[in-house]
């Protein structure tokens, strides 16, 4: 046990490691965050519509394409010298390898969904007020439900003709009760409503996360099989 | 006559049938006519007209496409 | 025996290894050889039959397995990214290495790549680099070695640190697999070669057997085959 | 049991559904009496359920023939696993064509997010990730793995995507949903709906043993093409 911990540290570092070297996943998926805040801007008729009634979808929506920027390159690190290749042939079972790689997505995307709040807050002068906290908590777990299902689906998907325009359609239609529940709960936070309203669905975004995290550790194995 | 031939036919038959059928129920539905227009239902017939069409066609592509590929892999082994 | 659906890569290979054996197995592009490392090497999953160790048959992804095998491509399974000694560390902590610092510190002289140690593995030269794989490859010190076509792109200096790497390997206490289509380099230090051919062995025997001019052997018992 | 055998009893059931279809198409546009509220529309109902269930049953034979397929391994199974999937796809596309037809009249619009044909609606998209996964691999080992991969999490999954959609609704109520399989549906309503549903999983079961036998006929012939090579 000790020394599956190790292995999972040890390829979750490297992976933060070579990332904040290198930058370009955070940077790419920063980038189009705040360029799709300003997008969003001349889309929305903001005087027939106030900030609060879509923005949940909004950050949501934007959460999920930044997501999907940003999973889709997860392999492709890997794949430059044959390296995962090299994981794979190392002492390391598989669901160890999947746990490492999902994390380290999850940093990266967290990190970037955070600052879709951020962005919201300032463009958009949402007011999030004192739920703030809940809702760092209801984005970290669609978040990670979302590198669950995405870490999964992008290591299929690599290995594919079609390559990264595979992903969306293996995975959005899987992670609706994401969208939704995560919407609802933040829709009823920027709403003002007290937080035992969303209890409920942040009992279901957990259950979904784990449920995604036990389905990929267990599948991924069948997947990066020869 | 082979398999393929005689589900083939079937399918047409029957939705053949069908379309026939319609047409005769749309000429007998004039009597509760006006009953369903106090409804405010509109035309419903043609919309069940579709929908059953619909039902068979798709049934109707799914049949026809396994018997062609049955029947090409059929062709190959016999070779 | 293994299958790519409609292609069948390596068929009816009876072969057993003993201790200090090198062998060397030739063949032309396709043959199958590196599908039957990989099926040594415990990566890719046999249709049927079996991979015996010491009387002990090993079920497809053991973990155990892998502590003993060392993989040498012409890929280098290395990470650009970090630096020759992060990636060693890198390995060796996946590998569970208890000494991990004199291990990398030893390896890194044994090649000569002390000097090199901090930079990049991106900046290295092709030769650098291909020394470093080695490295990464016997760091765990295995049982066996795979090598997968090491020659392919190295010049002639690099090749010779090759060469003298390989033979002091040659111990007799390791068992060495070497695939290759260059006949003068892989029996070299061959104890045993074999030639493969459309999955099969078609010719099998020890080195001392081989006698002339072993390039015309060769291309008659492939084009015997034909 | 031998392919010939499957594919003579494939023709056998597709065509004992087939006739049976017919007899369901004359009980429902004469036999069965008109539904009150809703009018002769509601008869839509009676392809409508058999063929939900339908994709719902052959979905739900995917998955299962992908899990053990993974666990064993055999060929057989993964075969099974597409027919069923091939199916489910052919009976989910007639629910959603007859679904918006039926929801014209009976609310109004086209379509509504009514859950259960939202959920179909994803089980839909999620099968064609099934096909398109499977398809687009060099190595169709790989293919068939992955499809099998995609088969299991989509299952796993339809629990979270059906609360989730009913979730949804409760949060935006929709028009009046009038639900014409209410407890009191009238016997000779209930009879149509049962032999409707009987015709349309006998058709089923007898074009899956179809495309099975396809499937092992298909391999057959790829044996057959690999010994001829070697």
């Amino acid at each position: 046990m000790r020394n599956y911990l190790k292995q999972i540290r040890t390829i979750l570092w490297k992976d933060l490691l070579v990332e904040f070297r290198t930058r370009e996943r955070l940077i790419a998926m920063g980038a189009f965050v705040v360029l799709v805040a300003i997008l969003f801007n001349y889309a929305t008729d903001w005087a027939r519509v106030s900030p609060e009634d879509i923005a949940s979808g909004l950050v949501w929506m934007t959460i999920m394409f930044a997501g999907l920027l940003g999973v889709g390159r997860t392999f492709h690190l890997e794949a430059e010298d044959g390296a995962f290749q090299g994981i794979l042939l190392s002492p390391v079972p598989k669901d160890a390898i999947f746990i490492a790689k999902a994390l380290a997505n999850f940093v990266f995307l967290y990190i970037v969904a955070l600052l879709v709040v951020g962005v919201f807050i300032f463009f958009f002068g949402l007011e999030v007020g004192g739920s703030f906290g809940m809702l760092t908590l209801v984005i970290a777990l669609g978040v990670l439900a979302f590198v669950a299902l995405g870490t999964l689906f992008t290591a299929v998907s690599t290995g594919t003709r079609m390559g990264d325009t595979l992903l969306p359609v293996l995975i959005f239609p899987l992670l609706a009760p994401v969208v939704i529940y995560g919407t609802g709960a933040t829709s009823q936070f920027l709403a003002g409503r007290p937080v035992t309203e969303a209890e409920g669905s942040i009992r279901m975004l957990a259950a979904f996360a784990l449920t995604a995290f036990f389905l990929g550790s267990w599948l991924f194995r069948f997947v990066v099989e020869d | 006559m082979n398999r393929n031939q005689i589900l083939c036919g079937l399918v047409t038959g029957i939705t053949f049938l069908v379309c026939t059928i319609t047409l005769f129920a749309q000429e007998t539905s004039e009597l509760p006519g006006a009953q369903l227009a106090a409804q405010g239902l509109g035309r419903p017939y043609w919309h069940v007209f579709i929908a059953y069409a619909i039902a068979i066609g798709i049934v109707f592509f799914w049949v026809v496409s396994i018997g062609r590929r049955l029947s090409e892999i059929e062709k190959k082994i016999g070779s | 025996m293994r299958e790519y659906g409609t292609v069948t890569a390596v068929d009816g290979i009876d072969l057993s290894l003993a201790r200090g054996e090198f062998l060397t197995i030739f063949g032309p592009n396709g043959a199958g050889k590196t599908s039957l490392l990989a099926l040594l090497a415990g990566a890719l999953r046999p249709n049927c039959g079996q991979v015996w160790l010491r009387g002990e048959t090993l079920d497809f992804g053991e973990v155990e397995w892998r502590h003993r095998i060392g993989v040498l491509s012409h890929q280098g399974f290395l990470y650009g990214h970090l630096s020759a000694e992060e990636n060693l560390r890198f390995y060796g902590q996946l590998f569970g290495l208890s000494d991990l610092d004199d291990v990398v510190n030893h390896k890194l002289q044994h090649l000569g790549l002390q000097d090199r140690a901090g930079s990049l593995v991106r900046d290295l030269s092709h030769g650098m680099k291909q020394r470093l794989a080695l490295a990464r490859a016997l760091l765990h010190d295995p049982d066996i070695v795979l090598l997968d076509e090491p020659y392919t792109g190295l010049d002639p200096s690099a090749a010779i640190v090759l060469q003298g790497v390989l033979s002091d390997l040659k111990d007799g206490q390791r068992t060495i697999v070497m695939v290759t289509h260059n006949l003068t380099e892989g029996l070299a230090l061959a104890t045993t070669a074999a030639i493969m051919n459309r999955g099969r062995f078609v010719w099998q025997g020890k080195r001392a057997e081989i006698e002339g001019d072993f390039g015309q052997f060769y291309y008659g018992v492939i084009e015997g085959e034909e | 049991m031998s392919t010939k055998k499957i594919l003579l009893a494939g023709t056998m059931l597709a065509m004992i559904g087939l006739v049976w279809l017919g007899v369901v198409y004359w009980m429902s546009f004469f036999w069965v009496s008109t539904e009150v509220t809703q009018g002769i529309a509601q008869r839509i109902f009676y392809v409508h359920v058999p063929a939900a269930w339908t994709s719902f049953l052959a979905f739900g034979l995917a998955a299962l023939f992908s899990g053990m397929y993974l666990w064993l391994r055999d060929e057989r199974l993964d075969r099974a696993a597409v027919s069923a999937a091939e199916g489910g796809m052919v009976f989910a596309t007639i629910m959603l064509t007859t679904g918006p037809l039926w929801g014209k009249i009976a609310w109004g619009t086209y379509w509504t997010w009514e859950p259960r044909l939202t959920l179909t609606l994803l089980l839909w998209f999620i099968f064609l990730g099934y096909f398109l996964v499977r398809s687009s691999t060099e190595n169709p080992e790989k293919g068939k793995r992955h499809a099998a991969v995609v088969a299991i999490v989509g299952a796993l999954d339809i629990p979270f995507i059906h609360l989730s959609v009913i979730w949804f609704r409760s949060l935006h109520p929709a028009p009046v949903v009038i639900k014409p399989e209410g407890p009191t549906l009238p016997g000779d309503m209930l009879t149509t709906l049962l032999m409707s549903l009987g015709a349309f999983t006998v058709l089923f079961l007898g074009l899956f043993l179809l495309r099975y036998s396809l499937e092992n006929l298909r391999s057959e012939l790829d044996t057959r093409s690999r010994h001829a090579s070697v």
